[in-house]
Formats: C-alpha cells, sequence, structure tokens
C-alpha cells in the first residue's frame, strides 16, 4: 500500500477504501504483550474475563514488535528501559499507535520530582497517541483509551493527501 | 560452609570439543527485558549449548523507580504510595511492613480492630498475589487458560479492596497508626461470602493446572534448589520453604494477631519429583492460599468491634531518633523495611529489603544445565514482581 | 524451638535485644572491639507521646527508640566478625546488606549488615562506619554468598567499594551512570543521552 | 475390496506424476463447451488449473478466517469471556476480515540483516505447499479437483514441505529466537512423520487403496453411517489409530501442547518472530489451512468423509445433494478443529526433549503394534469372509 499511499484527493472511492482501511486498522488493534510495571498489571485484568478487551478486537497480544499495532506503555520507564521502548517502538510496523498508560508514562508520575533515573514521560522518546490519567488507571480507562484511539484512526485519511500536520519527531536516545 | 553454586564451569566449552571432536560454539541468548515469560523488564542474558543452557546472567535495573531516595526526602505520610508500588501484586503487605516499622519507632500500636483488619486484608491480598503468580506461572508453562480463572477469583477480591479503602491496586489503606477507615457496613460478610466462593474455585485450579499430566512433567525435577543453597543466598518466603526449610515469619517472628491463628506452615515434600524444584514451589503457593483462607475466617470469627487507628498518630509524624527494621512475610518471602530517624518528619534512609531481588540472585545458578523452555519455568516459579527487585 | 513470644505488633522485641546481648558478648571474647547500642526509650510510648513528639521542634534533644544494634569499630576485621557470626552463633542467613549516609556533613557511612538466625528465630545487626573518602570494605560473598547483589547494589548507590565482590557491576543503574544517587550530597542530573530530566 | 492385495495392486498402477493430473477432467469439459473449439487442450486444461486455484484459493481464504475467528471465539469462550463481539455486529463476526484487510496493509519489514530470498520465499512456499494439499481432498461427489490414487500419500509428502519453508524462514529471519524456532520445527516434525504417516495404515490396510475419494464412497454403507471408526468390526484398530494420527497431527501442524516452534512464553513468537504484515499473515493461514486439511484427512479416513445419516435420499436432486455432502464435509473436518482449538487452550506445552520422547518411544512403537493388529485383523475379515 506504500505505492498509493497519500496520493490521492478526496473523492467518493478514495473516501470509501479509506473507510474500508480505517475500519480494518481500528477493528483489529493487536496490541504487544509489553508490560513494565503496576499498569501492567491493570493490563492484563483488561486481557481477563471481566474487561475483556477482545471483544473491541484488540485482544490478540502479540509478543513480538513486528506483529504488534499498538503499544502500551504499562508503566514507568526508566533511561535504562527507555532505550528499549525506543527500539520496540522502532521495530514495530507503521501504521502503529502509542497509549500511554498512567501517570508515569504520561509525565513521570509519583517519580517525577526526585526519581532521578525515572523518564519525564515517555512522549520525551516516542510520539503517542493517547494518554490515559490515573495511578495505575482503571481497566475501564485503558479500554476507554482504546476507543479514543479508535475514534482517532477513524479520522485517518490513508489515500488522500494529509492535510494535518506532522507529528513532532521526538529526539532520539542514543 | 558450601561453596556459592559455580554461574558456568569454564572447562565445559573446551571439554565438548574434545569429547566430540567437534566445534561447537555457544549461543547467546537475549531474553528480555521485553519477552512474555520475563514477567516484566527482566532481562536474563542466556548461554545455551543448543537448547541446553550453560550460563546466565540477570540484568537488572529496568525498572529502577528511586524509591529510596525518594523516602529520604518526603515525609513518613507521603511515602506511603511509594511502598505500594514496590510489590504492585501485593500492595497491603508493603503497606504494612512500612507501617509497623514506622509504629516501632513511634512506640505505637494499633487496637484490636485494626490489627485484625490489617491480618484479613493481608491474607487477602497474598490470596491475590498467588493467584496471579499460579496464573501466570501457567502462561510460563504453555496453558493459558488457568491465568484467566485464576483472574476470575481476583477480580472479586479486587472489589473487596476497592470497597473498603477505593482502589484496584494501590490501596495506601493500611498506614502508620492503623488503617485508612473502619470497614463499611456487610464488608466483612462479603469477606465471609469470598471465603466460600474460594473453596469451591481452589479446587479447579488444582485439577486443571497442578494436576496435569504435562505440567508435572514440566516443572518436577526442574530448577532444584538445595535447602541449603536455598539459606545461604537469602531466599525466603516459598522459595525457601518450597526447597523443605520450615521457615515462616507469621509463626516464628509472629507479627499483628498472628500468634493467635491456627495455622500450617506449608513446607515443599517433593510431592512430585525432587524437593525443592518448581513444582513445590508452586505446590506451595497453591496450599498456601486455602491456609490464608483459614486465617481470614478466624479473623472473622474474632474480630471485634472498636477503633482501628491509634489516636495519637495523625497526617504529622515525627517519631523518635532510632533505626527499626520490621520483616513480614510477604506472599514472596521476606519484606522489610529498615528506617533510620533522627526525629524530624523525613526520614534518614528508607530501605527496602525486597524478597522477589534475592530470590532473583539465586536464578541465574540455577539455570546452567537446564533447556531452554526451564527457563521459563524456573523464572516463573520463582515469581519475581519487578517493582520489587529493582525499586 | 518454640516460636518466640510476641511481645508487640510489629513482632518480639526481647528475642532480639538478647541475641544483641550474647553476640557482644561472643565477639568481645574473640577478641573483636564492638559497641551494643540499645535504645534508651522504653518500647512503648507513653499516651500522647506521638503527638507531643510530631509538635516537637528539631533543636530539641531527643530518647532513642527502635531497634539494637552492634558496631564493629575495626572495618578491618568484619570478615572475621561475620564469620564468627555465621559459624558460633548460628546466624545462617544474610538478610540485607546496607548503607546509610546519614548527613551530609558526616565523614562517614554507615555499612549495614542484617542477619537472621532460623534456629534461635532472631535478628541481629552489624554496622560498622566507613570513612567517606576511602570508602572501601570487604565483601561479605565469601561468608555469605546472598550478599553478592546487596552489595552491587549498596557499592552503586553509595560509592562503596567490596574488595573481593566477584562481580562489582552496576546492578540497577546503567553502567555509565554519573554519581552515587543514595549519598546525601548527590546533585539530580540534568539530563542523560541527551534527554532532559527535569 | 481386495483386501491384503491392494498395496502391491495400488503402486504400480498410479504412479504419482500420472495421478496428479486432473483426473475426470469435469472442468475441462465444462470449459470445452462453453468456449469455441478453436481453443487447444492445453489452453483448457490451464485454464481449469487456474480456476481450481482460483477456488481453492478462495477456499482457504475462507477457511482461515473463520478459523481465526472461531479460535478467538472459542479461546474466549473456555477462559470465561466472550471473545470478540462488537466488529461487524454480531459476535465480530467480521472480525477476522478486519484482521486479514489490516494485515494486508500494514508496513512490510524485512530486515536489514535478514538473507532475503529466504525471508521473501518462505511464506509463499508455506502457504503453497499447504494450498496444494487441498487438490485431493474430496468435498463432494464430484467435487474434487484431483483424485490421486496416492491422495493420502500426496498430502503427507506435500505437508512435510512446509517444514522446509518454516525452517527457511527461521534461518533468514536472522534472529536466534527464530533459528530455535526453526529448529524445533524440524526435529519435531522429521520425528512425528513417522507415526503420522504409520497411523494412516490402518485405515489405508482396510480400504485397500490410498484413494481419498475411494476411502470416500467406501464408507457409504448403512445409510451412510458405515464409517471406519463405527465399523465394529475394526473398532479395535480404527479408534487407536485415530487417537494416534490425531496426537501425531497435532505435532504436525504445530498446535499445542506441540506448539514449540512458535511456543509465546519461550521463543517469543519462534520462526516468525520478524514476520510483519501480509508475510506473517502467510504463516497465520498456512497454520489453520494445514489444521483443516490434517482434519479433512481424519474426516475422511475415520468419520465417512461426506457420508452422513440418510443423506443418500437426497441423490435425486443434483445441487442440492452436493451442497449437503460439502456441508456435511466441511462440518466433521471445522469439529475436528474445533477439538484441536479445544487441547490447545487447555493443556500446557510440553519440553522439546519431552516431544521427542513421547514421539519416538510411545507414538512410534504403539503405531507399530496398531498397524500389525490392522493387518491381522484384516487377514481374519478376509479369511472368514470367504
Amino acid at each position: 500500500m506504500g505505492l498509493l499511499t497519500e496520493k490521492f484527493d478526496d473523492n467518493v472511492l478514495t473516501t470509501r477504501v479509506d473507510w474500508l482501511l480505517n475500519w480494518a486498522r481500528l477493528s483489529s488493534i493487536w496490541p504487544m504483550t509489553f508490560g513494565l510495571a503496576c499498569c501492567a498489571i491493570e493490563m492484563m485484568a483488561v486481557g481477563a474475563s471481566r474487561f475483556d478487551i477482545d471483544r473491541f478486537g484488540a485482544g490478540a497480544f502479540r509478543a513480538t514488535p513486528r506483529q504488534a499495532d499498538l503499544m502500551i506503555v504499562a508503566g514507568t520507564v526508566n533511561f535504562k528501559m527507555g532505550e528499549r521502548v525506543k527500539r520496540l517502538y522502532d521495530q514495530m510496523p507503521s501504521p502503529k499507535y502509542v497509549i500511554a498508560m498512567g501517570a508515569c508514562a504520561t509525565g513521570g508520575g509519583p517519580y517525577y520530582k526526585f526519581g532521578y533515573t525515572v523518564m519525564k514521560g515517555v512522549d520525551r522518546i516516542i510520539p503517542v497517541d493517547v494518554y490515559i490519567a490515573g495511578c495505575p488507571p482503571r481497566p475501564e480507562a485503558l479500554l476507554e483509551g482504546l476507543m479514543l484511539l479508535q475514534e482517532k484512526i477513524r479520522r485517518q485519511k490513508v489515500l488522500r493527501a494529509p492535510q494535518l500536520e506532522e507529528k513532532p519527531k521526538a529526539p532520539s536516545l542514543v | 560452609m558450601e561453596e556459592p553454586p559455580q554461574t558456568t564451569p569454564p572447562d565445559q566449552h573446551r571439554l565438548r570439543e574434545i569429547e566430540l571432536d567437534v566445534r561447537t560454539q555457544d549461543v547467546e541468548i537475549n531474553m528480555g527485558p521485553q519477552h512474555p515469560a520475563t514477567h516484566g523488564v527482566l532481562r536474563v542474558l542466556l548461554r545455551a549449548d543448543g537448547e541446553i543452557l550453560v550460563g546466565a546472567e540477570s540484568h537488572l535495573g529496568y525498572l529502577h523507580r528511586c524509591a529510596e531516595k525518594i523516602g529520604e526526602n518526603v515525609d513518613y505520610i507521603q511515602y506511603m504510595p511509594y511502598t505500594d508500588r514496590y510489590d504492585y501484586l501485593s500492595s497491603m503487605n508493603n503497606n504494612l511492613s512500612y507501617s509497623l516499622a514506622v509504629e516501632k519507632l513511634l512506640g505505637v500500636e494499633v487496637p484490636k480492630r485494626g490489627q485484625y483488619l490489617r491480618t484479613i486484608l493481608a491474607e487477602l491480598n497474598r490470596i491475590a498475589s498467588h493467584l496471579v503468580a499460579v496464573g501466570t506461572y501457567g502462561i510460563d508453562i504453555g496453558a493459558f487458560t488457568p491465568f484467566f480463572y485464576a483472574l476470575r477469583e481476583r477480580e472479586f477480591l479486587l472489589d473487596l479492596f476497592e470497597k473498603i479503602c477505593g482502589a484496584r491496586l494501590t490501596y495506601s489503606y493500611i498506614r502508620p497508626g492503623g488503617v485508612m477507615n473502619d470497614a463499611p457496613a456487610g464488608w466483612l460478610n462479603k469477606v465471609a461470602e469470598f471465603c466460600d466462593i474460594f473453596d469451591q474455585k481452589w479446587p479447579e485450579y488444582w485439577n486443571l493446572l497442578v494436576q496435569n499430566k504435562i505440567f508435572i512433567e514440566r516443572t518436577a525435577n526442574v530448577g532444584v534448589m538445595p535447602a541449603q543453597t536455598a539459606i545461604d543466598w537469602g531466599c525466603t518466603g516459598p522459595m525457601l520453604r518450597g526447597s523443605g526449610v520450615d521457615w515462616d515469619l507469621r509463626r516464628d517472628q509472629p507479627y499483628l494477631v498472628y500468634d493467635q491463628l491456627d495455622f500450617k506452615v506449608i513446607v515443599g515434600e517433593g510431592y512430585r519429583g525432587t524437593l525443592g524444584d518448581c513444582f513445590d514451589r508452586n505446590f506451595v503457593r497453591m496450599y498456601e492460599m486455602l491456609e490464608s483462607i483459614k486465617m481470614v475466617r478466624q479473623c472473622l470469627a474474632a474480630i471485634e468491634e472498636g477503633e482501628v487507628s491509634h489516636p495519637d498518630v495523625s497526617l504529622t509524624i515525627r517519631p523518635a531518633p532510632g533505626e527499626a527494621y520490621v520483616g513480614i512475610e510477604n506472599p514472596r518471602g521476606e519484606l522489610g523495611h529498615y528506617v533510620v530517624s533522627d526525629g524530624t518528619k523525613i526520614a534518614k534512609r528508607m530501605r527496602c529489603r525486597a524478597p522477589s531481588f534475592v530470590n532473583l540472585s539465586v536464578v541465574e545458578h540455577t539455570l546452567p544445565g537446564c533447556m531452554l523452555a526451564d527457563a521459563a519455568a524456573i523464572i516463573g516459579a520463582t515469581d519475581i514482581v519487578i517493582g520489587e527487585t529493582d525499586r | 524451638m518454640e516460636a518466640p513470644k510476641r511481645d508487640t505488633a510489629w513482632g518480639p522485641m526481647e528475642v532480639h535485644f538478647q541475641a544483641a546481648r550474647e553476640a557482644h558478648a561472643a565477639l568481645q571474647e574473640a577478641g573483636l572491639e564492638v559497641e551494643l547500642h540499645q535504645p534508651n526509650l522504653p518500647i512503648f510510648a507513653e499516651e500522647g507521646e506521638a503527638k507531643r513528639l510530631a509538635k516537637k521542634k528539631a533543636d530539641e534533644p531527643h530518647e532513642w527508640r527502635g531497634d539494637a544494634f552492634l558496631l564493629l569499630k575495626d572495618r578491618e576485621r568484619l570478615l572475621e566478625a561475620l564469620s564468627l557470626i555465621r559459624e558460633q552463633l548460628a546466624f545462617q542467613q544474610i538478610v540485607d546488606v546496607t548503607a546509610v549516609d546519614f548527613d551530609a556533613e558526616d565523614s562517614v557511612l554507615w555499612g549495614v549488615y542484617q542477619v537472621l538466625s532460623l534456629t534461635k528465630k532472631a535478628r541481629l545487626t552489624l554496622k560498622v562506619h566507613l570513612p567517606k573518602d576511602d570508602c572501601r570494605v570487604a565483601s561479605a560473598v565469601s561468608v555469605y554468598p546472598g550478599a553478592d547483589w546487596h552489595e552491587r547494589e549498596s557499592g552503586e548507590m553509595y560509592g562503596i567499594t567490596y574488595e573481593g565482590h566477584p562481580d562489582p557491576r552496576n546492578i540497577l543503574l546503567p553502567d555509565d551512570w554519573v554519581g552515587y544517587p543514595l549519598r546525601k550530597d548527590y546533585e539530580f542530573p540534568e539530563e542523560y543521552h541527551g534527554i532532559s530530566c527535569v | 475390496m481386495k483386501p491384503l492385495t491392494i498395496i502391491a495392486s495400488a503402486l504400480p498402477e498410479a504412479p504419482v506424476s500420472e495421478a496428479a493430473a486432473p483426473q475426470g477432467n469435469g472442468l475441462t469439459e465444462m470449459l470445452a463447451g462453453w468456449l469455441p473449439e478453436s481453443v487447444p487442450f492445453w489452453g483448457l486444461t490451464l485454464m481449469a488449473s487456474g480456476l481450481a486455484f482460483g477456488v481453492i484459493m478462495a477456499f482457504v481464504s475462507v477457511v482461515a478466517m473463520f478459523s481465526t475467528w472461531l479460535e478467538r471465539k472459542v479461546a474466549g469462550h473456555i477462559q470465561i469471556r466472550l471473545g470478540p463481539m462488537r466488529v461487524g455486529g454480531w459476535h465480530g463476526w467480521a472480525q477476522a476480515i478486519a484482521d486479514g484487510v489490516k494485515l494486508l496493509i500494514k508496513e512490510d519489514i524485512i530486515l536489514a540483516s535478514a538473507d532475503r530470498p529466504l525471508f521473501k520465499l518462505a511464506p509463499a512456499l508455506v502457504l503453497g505447499t499447504a494450498i496444494s494439499t487441498f487438490v485431493v481432498l474430496p468435498f463432494a461427489p464430484g467435487v474434487m479437483i484431483a483424485d490421486v490414487h496416492l491422495g493420502i500419500f500426496f498430502v503427507i509428502a506435500i505437508s512435510s514441505v512446509t517444514t522446509i519453508g518454516v525452517i527457511m524462514a527461521g534461518w533468514g529471519s536472522n534472529n536466534k529466537w527464530s533459528v530455535y524456532g526453526a529448529m524445533r520445527e524440524a526435529a519435531q516434525v522429521a520425528s512425528y512423520e513417522i507415526p503420522l504417516g504409520l497411523s494412516l495404515m490402518p485405515p489405508v490396510i482396510y480400504y485397500g487403496s490410498f484413494s481419498l475419494l475411494e476411502a470416500t464412497q467406501a464408507q457409504s454403507g448403512w445409510f451412510g453411517m458405515h464409517w471406519y471408526i463405527l465399523d465394529p468390526s475394526v473398532m479395535l484398530v480404527s479408534v487407536p489409530s485415530f487417537v494416534l494420527f490425531f496426537v501425531a497431527t497435532l505435532a504436525e501442524t504445530k498446535r499445542a501442547p506441540f506448539d514449540l516452534p512458535e511456543s509465546e512464553s519461550e521463543l517469543v513468537a519462534g520462526f516468525h518472530t520478524e514476520y510483519s504484515g501480509i508475510r506473517f499473515s502467510f504463516f497465520f493461514m498456512e497454520e489453520y489451512a494445514a489444521m483443516f486439511v490434517m482434519s479433512a484427512i481424519a474426516t475422511v479416513l475415520w468419520f465417512g468423509g461426506w457420508n452422513f445419516l440418510g443423506l443418500a435420499a437426497l441423490e435425486g436432486i443434483p445441487v442440492l445433494y452436493t451442497t449437503a455432502c460439502m456441508l456435511v464435509f466441511i462440518v466433521k473436518s471445522m469439529l475436528l478443529v474445533f477439538v484441536m482449538m479445544w487441547v490447545r487452550w487447555t493443556l500446557p506445552r510440553l519440553r522439546i526433549d519431552q516431544v521427542m520422547i513421547l514421539g519416538y518411544k510411545y507414538l512410534t512403537p504403539l503405531c507399530l503394534i496398531v498397524v500389525f493388529a490392522a493387518s491381522l485383523l484384516e487377514y481374519l475379515r478376509f479369511v472368514l469372509s470367504n
């Protein structure tokens, strides 16, 4: 699809095709099996019986970044791990999405002031699509974050030329 | 005194070459920090000869969150939330250890009802933690379904915790001087209800996972750790008891109301395979859940009305100078807080002795000689929480 | 052996005090210079004392409460003391090795060793003073293998050199980390590998 | 049926090369009827092959998609969840379509350090071999691409080519986990080919033919219920041989408890760790296609193929009869696929040495015993019937 991406103007065909592609993408967001800290436990709960993220088609947790669409940064990122988070993000095939789950991934959380190794938000190394508040967020909050991400994907334009500004580029770690 | 076990026999590589007259090279594989079997962000560097491991080296620090430094910069009550996040599967126990250490410095004892509530919550949290441990161990072995069954009961427990303190995971409920608030009306009945439900559900895990032939094959005789090694390396909790050492802080250094409760310390007995293997550690966890239910029932029978917090302890705490170490039996072993106070409202040292950290240190010595698939089984049986090993 | 009596809500106290006294006597008998420090406040506070303490000014003199500990005067003889504690006094397990930087102005760090006896069911705390300008002490790994990772950790956090440690690398911090974070005079870094820390 | 003599008589008559050509030529004749006379025979054959390929490809895609959806639903319900519920409306029926389209438009990453030809060829080879096994499946009377006389042999031979693809994928990825997955696959499949082949022998001895079509026709008695596994005179060997075949099938198709090549908690994703997007979906499809093929073989040999109670009554209405037969065949196969999923979500995973021990020390000797018993039984039946 790389050849066709972002080459066309708006018309009936492209909007319908866009609708289909976006529908496929938002209906099948495969997260990566990637837990960092406390939030990972709530992420597990989201996969489990009561909340069951699989209902929305996002339950196929893939262990390898190559097959994942969504990286849920569930927990505190420190500098040592940040390098790996960045690498894992780079290993994912596009289109890829990032959810910063919880206060730590969003902005350092309770470790903001005295946490000398804690990265003050994962958005300093990778672009984030959805931020979820909470420490840790409730599973419902993660489900809502997923739906916000789905809304975001629904509005994307695949074949048509982009009209939104590009995301700011994150600084490199190494 | 026993020599520490060798990580990798240095001459093994050469010997093999001579024996087989084939030039072979060990594979170095990097397991983690993002790997499904490392329970978080542990990284283990494995050296393998085909499927057989010849060396292992753990790398930690991917979740180092500087909690001890923070403890020296914030006051005693402000530090409570950080203790929650050490071992995020059993926050109640972390709160308890910290609160007891501060209370030791303050010299105050919580009223009886508070002590009973603390005991009930610590034991319920132990069950919740063991449920995750047993469930994720199933995933490590390759069985996904028991995990979901275990989490089903855990959700019931989390509802109970949520009712009493408002949080699902990070409670800050047990705090210096007592507990946050008294149990809401009907809460204790709910706990009794849970005990009955759990008694019915427990055989499900036992039959589905532990009694499974493949599970036994995968865990029995794998990762055997003799009792002496476990003691030498400072292992505690199910790791130590799985090796057949009869040691439980709840019985041997009783705190709270444990001296008034009647319970059995579960010790591995080599029910399948050798004493001290992965099966035994899991076995200890399985039966400890039942013992916890027993204790909770006794507490429910004994609890009486009254105050839950000590009236002298307020939000500002300035303990007398001195130092206190309190170790309690966490689901993973001895969780100790070592607090050094100089009489001001900020501690001089806030050390957390984390059981996972110590238990993990022996794993890299257990791995050589096992197969690659056993690495997942052994790390899983250690039941580590990275938030605690890295702090 | 019977489980020790529960003295307090945080566990038995008397058995630990007893163990500290016994260990003090045994170590002194072996010719090691050891001080026994015992708290001088009663275990339980009087009613209202905690409230009174909470309002107390910092410069008022304090009494001392908590655990007893042994202070080993000569840090060169640490291994001797530890092996005596392990072999003769039957403290089989090392619980914790850590250090304390009590004050930035202090000239010494405290090296703290917590040991546990599974047979006596008692704990013991041994301390040594390590001068900050010459921060080294013998590694306890040869006596207690379990001290391995604890020493690596306090080594990187306090800049203590554990002499004879089999693997003295950083364990929690990145290999290229600058400074010893748990020292009181530690300055928080501005940036790490181009990522701002503030 | 001529017991005991079949193997000798079947082999020289039907060498594989001849048998692989379209036999009934139904499709070719049909095309010849529609197209002008001037179209040469090779053109017709080519067109027929193309058409057949298209049909199979579509069928495989549908089967794979349905199976992925089913797998997630089965997993969900076994794990007291619901599985996909939202995508497309009713019970997430469109989930697999969304997954497929998404994988199609995902970025296709080829590592700079990968062995590019191997890396690219592997998924195609794997899926191609999985598809070609569909050629010999008798879906319904007259609905069969090729009636190969050595059909069973063909399936076994072709399906083990998958292993080469997996090894290529593992090696070409330049990833240690992948290499481990590939090596495990090689060891495992090589070991389980033996019990797999041997466990197919009892039915072959019973039918006296390697042809899947003949096997199906042989089970049409008793109003469509004369299935091999239901025949009381041979139940002593038919049931054990099916169990052995099923176990060997699980290993052959890399399903739990034998999913070592891609064991998630050990090898991340095994041999397809480095594959993304469409190439990964090929492996995905292959897994489900292979499961279906193996279940279909079991259906034909043990569960009567398209035969079902009273189905022959519909023979007067050809369209209805064919559809019903196909439906019966597919439902039977999918039921076996369901059992495989059920096993996967129930059992833990074996270790590689245990897999080997199971294969060589238990399955192979048991298979030999069963084959011996089957021959003996067949001889007795032959003696008694004469």
